[in-house]
C-alpha cells in the first residue's frame, strides 16, 4: 500500500498534464464568428458522410477478441510460473510444458481453422 | 451470421447491394475526392463489409475542363499548351500525340533531328513520370509519415535532375510548349548531352538503390496477388500500357506501331505475367531501365540539320488543314493515347473535332473489377498502381 | 465575376484574450505573451493540400527535397481538421467547388488560404469553360496569390513567406497589404469562346447537375448561378481591367487599392 | 486510516459507475462504466495487497474482457443514428428481485465464510505461484484443458453455420463481365 | 522529508512529467531532423537555431486554433479522451528506474504495472474513434484495439523472460540482478537477445510504429482515429504517441540492456543512452520501412510472435535450471 501513494501521486499529475494543455488552450483559442453549417459536420473527403459510422461491425473482431482473452488467461498463469520456476525446480517446468503443449494444440485447432485469420 | 467467413467473395461490379448477404452492416465510404491517396480528384465510393470490399463504384469529373472543347475553338498552333496540362505528370508526350496528329493531318514531314529529340524528349518524360509514381505508390504503400516518404523523397530529387535539363531546354520547368507543328522550337544548348548523360548515370545508379528498398518482404507480401487483372479482362476494357504488359499481353505502340525513330532503337518491351502490383511495378521498373538506354543511344547521335520543317510563329492562320481526319496513337507512359482528329474544310484553322483517348481512363476501369474482395489497405495499393492522371481522365 | 474578399474580416474572435486586454495592468503582460504567441502562429503554419491537378505536382515538388517547405515548419496534415492554410492548388471546377468550399468550412479557425497556380486564381485557360469557376476565390476568401502555371516550388515558399508577413501584420493589428488578384485579360483565348458559358439554369434531366447547383447554393460558392431576387451577402467589386504582370509580389500591389475600393471600409485590424 | 478513506472513496465510484453501467442508454457508454467500475476494483485489490490480482484485474478484465464487450456492442448495434437500448420499466419489479436474489446469495455467502482479520503484508504474488505449482497443480493443468475446451469451444461455435468447409479462403474471383456503370447519379 | 512517501513522489512526479513533456517536444523535432537528413533534406531550420524551437511554435499555433466537436459526436467522449491518451501513455514511467534511486516506486508487480497501463493505450484512443463518429477513425480505431490486444500477449510473454531469469517482477530488482550478472540481451545466448527483439517488435506495433502504424495508415484512414481532432487535442495526441515510444524504449532497456547499469558513466546517462539509442532506432525502422496491412500483421503475431514467445519462455525456464 506504501509503494503505491508515490504512483498515486504521479498517476493525478500525469492526468493533470493533459488538462492542463486543454485548459491553456481555452484561454488562448479563438472563436470562430459565425460558424458555417459544414463545419461541424464529418469529414469524409469532401463529401457529405453517407450513414452513420456507428453500425454493426464484423463479427471477426469479436473472434479475435475471443481468442484473445483465452489466450490472456494463459499468460496471466504463466506470470506466477515465471515468478517461481527457479525455486520450483525441474517439476514447475515439466507442469508448464504440459499445460503449455495442451494450450498450443488449442492454438493449432484455431490456426486451422481459420480464427486467427483477418479476412 | 459466419463469425469466420469461409467462403470464396466472387468479385461482381455489378453486384446489387439489397440482396447481398453481408457479415456486418455495410460501410459506404467515400474515398476522395480530397483524399490522400486517390491521386487528384477522384472518387471511389467503396461499399465494404467489414474491412472487405464489396462493392466499389468511381465517380469521375472532377477535374472536367473541357479540354476537347476548347481544341475546337483553338488554332493547331494554340492547342500545344492546352494538352500539356492534359497529362500534367508527362506533358512532353501529350504535345507530341497532338502534333503528330496535326502534322499527319497537314502532310507536313518532321526532320530527322527533330524526330531523334522527340524521342529523346519522350523517354527522358517516361523515366521522370514513372519515377514520380514509385514516390506516390512508396506513400501509398508507406504512409505518408513512414518509409513510404523517404521513396517519394528521392524520387523526386532524381525527378528533379530531368526536370532541369527540360528547363534549360525549353525554359519551363512543366509545361514545356516545346513542340510545333512540324517540329520542335528549341535546339539542344550547348553542354546538354552531357548533362543528359551525368542525370541517367546519377539517377540509374541510384535507381539500384531504392530497388534495394523495394526487394523486402513487406512490399513483396503488400503487392503480390493484389489486385490480379486477367490478361482477358485487361484487353476487354481496353487497358493499355504498363498495366497491359504486367497482365502478360506483349503490345507496345512503340515497337508495334514505331512512330518517331523508334523503329530504330530495337526497342526491349518488358512484359511480366501475373498482373499484379508487383508485375506493374516491375513493369514500370524495366521501363525506366530501358528508357534510360534509348536515351543514351539517342543523345549522342543527334542528325545534324533543322529542327522543324515550319517557321514557328504563332499565327492562328498559319496552320490549315483540309477535310479529313486521322488517329495517332503514342506510348505515354500511361499507355496508348489516342488523337482522332476530324477537321472539315471550311474552320481550315482550327480543328473540326478533336477526340483525345486518354490511357488514364481505360486503365481506371477496371477499379470495379479488381477492387471488390480486397481490402481497404490492398485498394490503396491497386489504386496507386494503376497510376491514374485525373486531368486526362475527366479532360 | 471575381469577387473582392475585404482582408480585415476574419471570422473568429478571441473573447478571453480580448478581455484581458482591457484589465488595466495586465495589458503589458498579455502584449508579451501576444508577441509569442504571433511567433507561434507564423512560424508553424501546417498546409492541407487541396491539390487537383499539375499545382499539385509542382507542389508535391515543393515539399520534396529540393525545396523542402519543413525547413520553415511547413508539414503537411490529411485531414482540414489539423491544417492552417488550404492550398488550393490546381483547377476548380464546378462540381469540386462545393467539396472545396466543404473543407474549407471543416477546418479550424485561425485558417488561410493559398490560391496557386493561373486555375486557381483565375480559371486561366478553362476560365470560360462551362465547368470551370473562374478562379478559387469565387468560393473561398483567398489570402495569397501565387502566380505561375504553375508557379515554381520556390514560389510556393515564397508565398508561404507572405502568408507569414500577412498573418504577423494582422496578429500584430497593423494594416495589411491587400493582395491583388492577377488579373487575366478579359478574354483569353478566342472571342468565339464566350459562347460557352457556364450553365445558367438546372437541367431538369440531369440530377447530377441539380444536385450541384443545390449543394453550391446551400454551401454560397460563389459564381454559381442564383435564383431569382437571391443575392450574396457579400459586396462584389466591379471588376478592374487592370492587367497585373505575374511575378508582380505583394509589396508592387498598392497600398491605397483599399482606400480606392468603393468597398465599405471598415478597419477592424486596429485592435484596442 | 489512509486504507479507509481510499476503500471508501473507490467504493463510491464504483457504485456510482455500477450504477451508470445500468441506467446509461448508449450501449458503448455502459461499457465504458463497466471499465471503471472494474478498474476500481483492482484498486480495492491494491487496498488489500493482493498486487497480483489487481495487474491480473487490469491486464485481464479492463484489457480483455472490456474489448470483449465493446466488439461484442459493435457487433450488435443495429440502429443508425442514436444508438440507445430502452429501459423497459415494466421489468423493473422482476429485476428489483433478482438482483436482490443475487445480492442476498452473495452476501450469505460471504458471511458464512469465514475471513481472516489482518490484511496480508507484502508481496504475496510469489507465495501464488508456489501454491498454483505445488498444491494446487491438479487444478492447474486441468485449468488448461478448459482453456482448450473455450478456444474449441469458441471457434466451433463461431462457425456453426459453415460447416464443412474448411478449405483456405480463396482470392477474389474474376466475375462474368457484364456491362458496367461509371459514376452514377448521385 | 523525502522518507514521506507524499512528498518525495511528488517531487519525482513533478521532475519525471516535466522532463518527459520537454523530451517529448524535442524528440518531435529530433525526429523531423533525422527524417530530413535521411531524405536528403534539411527538416525545420528557419525556426529559431537548427529548427529548434520549431516544436515550440507547433505548441504555441496549437494552442491558439478553434477547437471544432463535431455534430455526431459524442460530445463528452470526444473532449475526455486526449487527457485521458496522456495519462496512461505517461503513466507507464512510474515505475521504471532511471537510476538506482530516481525512481517511483519499485512495485512488487512492476513489470505487470508497466505493460497493463501500456496495454491499456489502445482504449482512449478506440474511444476518441467511436466519439468522433468518423468511418476513417472508426475503422482505424477498431484496428487499433484489435492489433493493441494481439500483441499485448507476445509482449507480456516476452518481458517474462527477464522474470523467469531474475526470479523477480520488480523492476528495480531485474536491473540489479542484471548489473551483478550482465544484461539480459547478451545472455542466456540467443533467448535473451531473442526475446529482446521481440519485445521490440511488439513495443512497435503497440505504438503504432511502422512497419505496424496500420491504425493511422495515413493513404488508407486520413489520420486514423485522430481524423476529426483540431489542434491541441491532435497535439495531445500525437504526444502521446512519442511519450509511448519513449517509454517503451525505456522500458525495453530497463528490462534487456541493463537498465542503468553499465561502466564508467553515471547510471542516469547509461539510461538516456540506451532510450535514445532505442528509440533512434524506432525512428529509424519508421523512416525506412512500408507499413503492413492487417491481416498480415495478425498472421505474423498469431502465426510466429506467440508461439515464439511461448518456445523462448520455456527455454529460459529450462536454462535457469541447467544453468543456474
Amino acid at each position: 500500500m506504501q509503494s503505491w501513494i508515490p504512483i498515486l501521486v504521479y498517476l493525478a499529475i500525469a492526468s493533470s498534464v493533459g488538462f492542463l494543455m486543454l485548459g491553456a488552450s481555452r484561454v488562448l483559442r479563438v472563436r470562430a464568428k459565425d460558424v458555417p453549417p459544414t463545419r461541424e459536420l464529418t469529414y469524409e473527403s469532401g463529401e457529405e458522410p453517407v450513414g452513420n459510422a456507428w453500425i454493426r461491425f464484423h463479427p471477426r473482431y469479436y473472434v479475435v477478441a475471443l481468442v484473445f482473452i483465452l489466450f490472456d488467461v494463459e499468460t496471466a498463469f504463466l506470470v506466477p510460473w515465471a515468478l517461481n520456476v527457479r525455486a520450483l525446480g525441474r517439476f514447475a517446468i515439466v507442469e508448464m510444458i504440459v499445460f503449455v503443449v495442451i494450450l498450443l494444440l488449442g492454438w493449432v485447432y484455431a490456426l486451422r481453422k481459420g480464427a486467427l485469420k483477418w479476412q | 451470421m459466419a463469425l469466420i467467413p469461409t467462403k470464396a467473395f466472387v468479385a461482381d461490379p455489378y453486384l446489387d447491394l439489397e440482396t447481398y448477404q453481408a457479415d456486418a452492416d455495410l460501410m459506404t465510404l467515400s474515398l476522395g475526392p480530397q483524399h490522400p491517396s486517390t491521386h487528384g480528384v477522384f472518387r471511389v465510393v467503396l461499399h465494404m463489409d467489414g474491412e472487405m470490399i464489396v462493392k466499389a463504384v468511381p465517380h469521375a469529373g472532377y477535374l472536367h475542363r473541357g479540354v476537347e472543347k476548347l481544341c475546337e475553338k483553338l488554332s493547331y498552333s494554340n492547342i500545344t499548351p492546352i494538352l500539356d496540362k492534359n497529362d500534367y505528370v508527362s506533358p512532353m508526350i501529350n504535345e507530341q500525340a497532338a502534333n503528330m496528329a496535326f502534322e499527319k493531318i497537314m502532310n507536313i514531314e518532321v526532320p530527322l533531328r527533330a524526330k531523334y529529340l522527340r524521342t529523346v524528349l519522350a523517354e527522358m518524360q517516361r523515366i521522370a513520370s514513372h519515377l514520380l509514381w514509385l514516390g506516390t505508390f512508396a506513400i501509398d504503400l508507406g504512409g505518408a509519415m513512414g518509409g513510404g516518404t523517404t521513396v517519394f523523397m528521392y524520387c523526386f530529387r532524381e525527378r528533379e535532375l530531368i526536370l532541369d535539363l527540360f528547363e534549360a531546354l525549353t525554359g519551363c520547368r512543366f509545361h514545356y510548349n516545346t513542340h510545333c507543328v512540324g517540329g520542335n522550337r528549341h535546339d539542344v544548348p550547348p553542354g546538354w548531352s552531357q548533362g543528359v548523360h551525368q542525370a541517367l548515370d546519377l539517377i540509374e545508379a541510384r535507381l539500384a538503390e531504392y530497388l534495394g528498398m523495394f526487394d523486402h518482404p513487406i512490399f513483396v507480401d503488400r503487392t503480390r496477388g493484389v489486385g490480379t487483372l486477367d490478361a482477358e479482362l485487361a484487353l476487354e476494357l481496353g487497358v493499355t500500357g504498363p498495366l497491359l504488359r504486367a497482365s502478360g499481353v506483349d503490345h507496345d505502340l512503340r515497337r508495334d506501331a514505331p512512330y518517331h525513330v523508334y523503329d530504330l532503337v530495337d526497342l526491349k518491351v518488358a512484359v511480366a505475367s501475373g498482373g499484379d502490383c508487383l508485375a506493374r511495378y516491375q513493369v514500370r521498373v524495366e521501363e525506366m531501365k530501358e528508357s534510360a538506354r534509348i536515351v543514351r543511344l539517342l543523345i549522342d547521335n543527334l542528325p545534324a540539320g533543322p529542327l522543324s520543317s515550319t517557321k514557328p510563329l504563332n499565327m492562328v492562320t498559319q496552320f490549315k488543314a483540309t477535310a479529313g481526319q486521322v488517329y495517332v496513337g503514342v506510348e505515354t507512359p500511361r499507355g496508348e493515347l489516342g488523337t482522332w482528329l476530324i477537321a472539315d474544310g471550311k474552320k481550315a484553322t482550327s480543328p473540326y473535332r478533336m477526340k483525345i483517348r486518354p490511357p488514364s481512363l481505360h486503365n481506371a476501369a477496371v477499379i470495379p473489377y479488381v477492387l471488390p474482395g480486397h481490402t481497404l489497405s490492398d485498394a490503396i495499393a491497386i489504386l496507386g498502381s494503376l497510376d491514374p492522371i485525373m486531368g486526362e481522365v475527366d479532360r | 465575376m471575381a469577387v473582392k474578399v475585404d482582408e480585415s474580416a476574419r471570422n473568429y474572435e478571441h473573447p478571453l484574450y480580448d478581455y484581458l486586454l482591457r484589465v488595466p495592468g495586465l495589458d503589458v503582460a498579455v502584449a508579451s505573451v501576444d508577441q509569442l504567441l504571433t511567433w507561434g502562429a507564423t512560424n508553424s503554419i501546417w498546409i492541407f493540400p487541396m491539390a487537383t491537378s499539375c499545382c499539385g505536382i509542382e507542389f508535391m515538388a515543393a515539399a520534396a527535397s529540393r525545396v523542402d517547405l519543413d525547413r520553415m515548419g511547413a508539414i503537411m496534415r490529411a485531414t482540414p481538421r489539423q491544417c492552417d492554410v488550404m492550398i488550393v492548388a490546381g483547377t476548380i471546377t464546378v462540381k469540386m467547388a462545393p467539396r472545396v468550399k466543404r473543407l474549407w468550412d471543416q477546418m479550424p479557425e485561425p485558417k488561410w488560404c493559398i490560391a496557386m497556380g493561373s486555375c486557381a486564381i483565375s480559371g486561366d485557360f478553362y476560365r470560360d469553360i462551362y465547368s470551370v469557376i473562374p478562379g478559387i476565390d469565387t468560393a473561398i476568401p483567398v489570402d495569397v496569390y501565387v502566380p505561375g502555371c504553375p508557379p515554381n516550388p520556390e514560389a510556393v515558399m515564397e508565398g508561404l513567406l507572405r502568408l507569414q508577413d500577412k498573418v504577423r501584420l494582422r496578429r500584430e493589428g497593423k494594416p495589411v497589404v491587400k493582395e491583388e488578384r492577377p488579373e487575366v485579360f478579359e478574354r483569353t483565348i478566342h472571342p468565339k469562346i464566350g459562347q460557352y458559358t457556364r450553365r445558367q439554369e438546372k437541367d431538369a434531366d440531369d440530377p447530377i447537375s441539380i444536385g450541384q447547383l443545390e449543394s453550391a447554393l446551400k454551401l454560397q460558392v460563389r459564381g454559381f448561378p442564383l435564383p431569382e431576387g437571391v443575392a450574396y451577402p457579400v459586396e462584389v467589386e466591379p471588376a478592374k481591367p487592370v492587367v497585373a504582370t505575374p511575378a508582380a509580389p505583394a509589396a508592387a500591389a498598392p497600398v491605397a487599392a483599399p482606400a480606392a475600393a468603393p468597398a465599405p471600409v471598415k478597419d477592424p485590424e486596429v485592435k484596442p | 486510516m489512509l486504507e479507509q478513506v481510499a476503500f471508501f472513496v473507490v467504493a463510491v465510484v464504483m457504485l456510482l459507475a455500477a450504477f451508470r453501467v445500468v441506467t446509461a442508454t448508449n450501449l458503448v457508454h455502459t461499457v465504458l462504466w463497466l471499465g471503471v467500475t472494474l478498474g476500481g476494483t483492482a484498486v480495492a485489490f491494491i487496498l488489500l495487497e493482493a498486487h497480483f490480482l489487481a495487474a491480473i484485474q487490469i491486464i485481464l478484465y479492463t484489457g480483455g474482457v472490456l474489448t470483449l464487450m465493446l466488439f461484442g456492442v459493435m457487433l450488435t448495434q443495429r440502429q443508425q443514428g442514436v444508438t440507445t437500448v430502452g429501459n423497459p420499466s415494466h421489468h423493473l419489479p422482476a429485476g428489483f428481485v433478482l438482483a436482490a436474489a443475487v445480492f442476498a446469495m452473495l452476501a450469505g455467502a460471504i458471511f458464512r465464510t469465514p475471513l481472516p482479520n489482518a490484511v496480508a503484508q507484502g508481496s504475496n504474488t510469489r507465495a501464488l505461484g508456489v501454491a498454483f505449482l505445488t498444491e494446487h497443480v491438479l487444478a492447474f493443468e486441468a485449468l488448461s484443458l478448459l482453456l482448450l475446451g473455450a478456444v474449441l469451444g469458441a471457434i466451433v461455435i463461431a462457425r456453426r453455420r459453415d460447416a464443412g468447409d474448411e478449405s483456405e479462403i480463396a482470392g477474389p474471383a474474376i466475375p462474368a463481365r457484364r456491362k458496367l456503370e461509371i459514376g452514377g447519379s448521385r | 522529508m523525502m522518507e514521506n512517501p507524499w512528498i518525495s513522489g511528488l517531487v519525482y512526479s513533478a521532475v519525471l512529467v516535466t522532463v518527459l513533456m520537454t523530451a517529448i517536444a524535442w524528440i518531435s523535432w529530433f525526429e523531423r531532423k533525422v527524417a530530413g537528413r535521411m531524405q536528403s533534406r534539411l527538416g525545420p531550420t528557419l525556426v529559431g537555431p537548427f529548427g529548434l524551437f520549431q516544436p515550440l511554435a507547433d505548441a504555441l499555433k496549437a494552442l491558439q486554433k478553434e477547437g471544432i466537436v463535431p455534430k455526431d459526436a459524442d460530445p463528452f467522449l470526444y473532449r475526455f479522451a486526449p487527457p485521458l491518451t496522456m495519462a496512461l501513455a505517461l503513466g507507464t514511467a512510474a515505475v521504471i528506474p532511471f537510476t538506482p534511486h530516481f525512481l517511483g516506486s519499485d512495485l512488487d508487480i512492476g513489470v505487470l504495472y508497466a505493460l497493463a497501463l501500456s496495454g491499456m493505450m489502445a482504449f482512449p484512443i478506440w474511444i476518441a474513434s467511436w466519439a468522433s463518429n468518423n468511418k476513417y477513425a472508426l475503422i482505424g480505431g477498431m484496428r487499433m484495439v484489435a492489433q493493441g490486444i494481439s500483441y499485448e500477449i507476445p509482449m507480456v510473454l516476452a518481458a517474462l523472460v527477464p522474470v523467469v531469469l531474475s526470479g523477480s517482477l520488480s523492476l528495480g530488482d531485474i536491473v540489479e540482478y542484471q548489473h551483478v550478472n550482465g544484461w539480459f540481451v547478451l545472455w542466456p545466448p540467443g533467448v535473451g537477445l531473442g526475446a529482446f527483439m521481440l519485445f521490440f517488435t511488439t513495443a512497435l506495433a503497440e505504438g503504432n510504429r511502422i512497419p505496424f502504424d496500420i491504425p493511422e495508415a495515413e493513404s488508407e484512414l486520413v489520420a486514423g482515429p485522430t481524423t476529426e481532432y483540431t489542434a491541441i487535442n491532435w497535439t495531445i495526441f500525437a504526444a502521446s504517441e512519442y511519450g509511448h515510444s519513449v517509454i517503451t524504449s525505456a522500458l525495453a532497456s530497463t528490462l534487456f540492456l541493463g537498465g542503468w547499469s553499465g561502466p564508467w558513466l553515471p547510471p542516469l546517462a547509461w539510461m538516456v543512452i540506451k532510450t535514445s539509442v532505442l528509440f533512434v532506432t524506432i525512428t529509424w525502422i519508421r523512416w525506412s520501412l512500408l507499413r503492413l496491412r492487417s491481416d498480415q500483421l495478425m498472421a505474423l503475431c498469431w502465426k510466429y510472435l506467440v508461439p515464439f514467445a511461448l518456445m523462448l519462455l520455456l527455454v529460459a525456464g529450462i536454462w535457469t535450471h541447467v544453468r543456474p
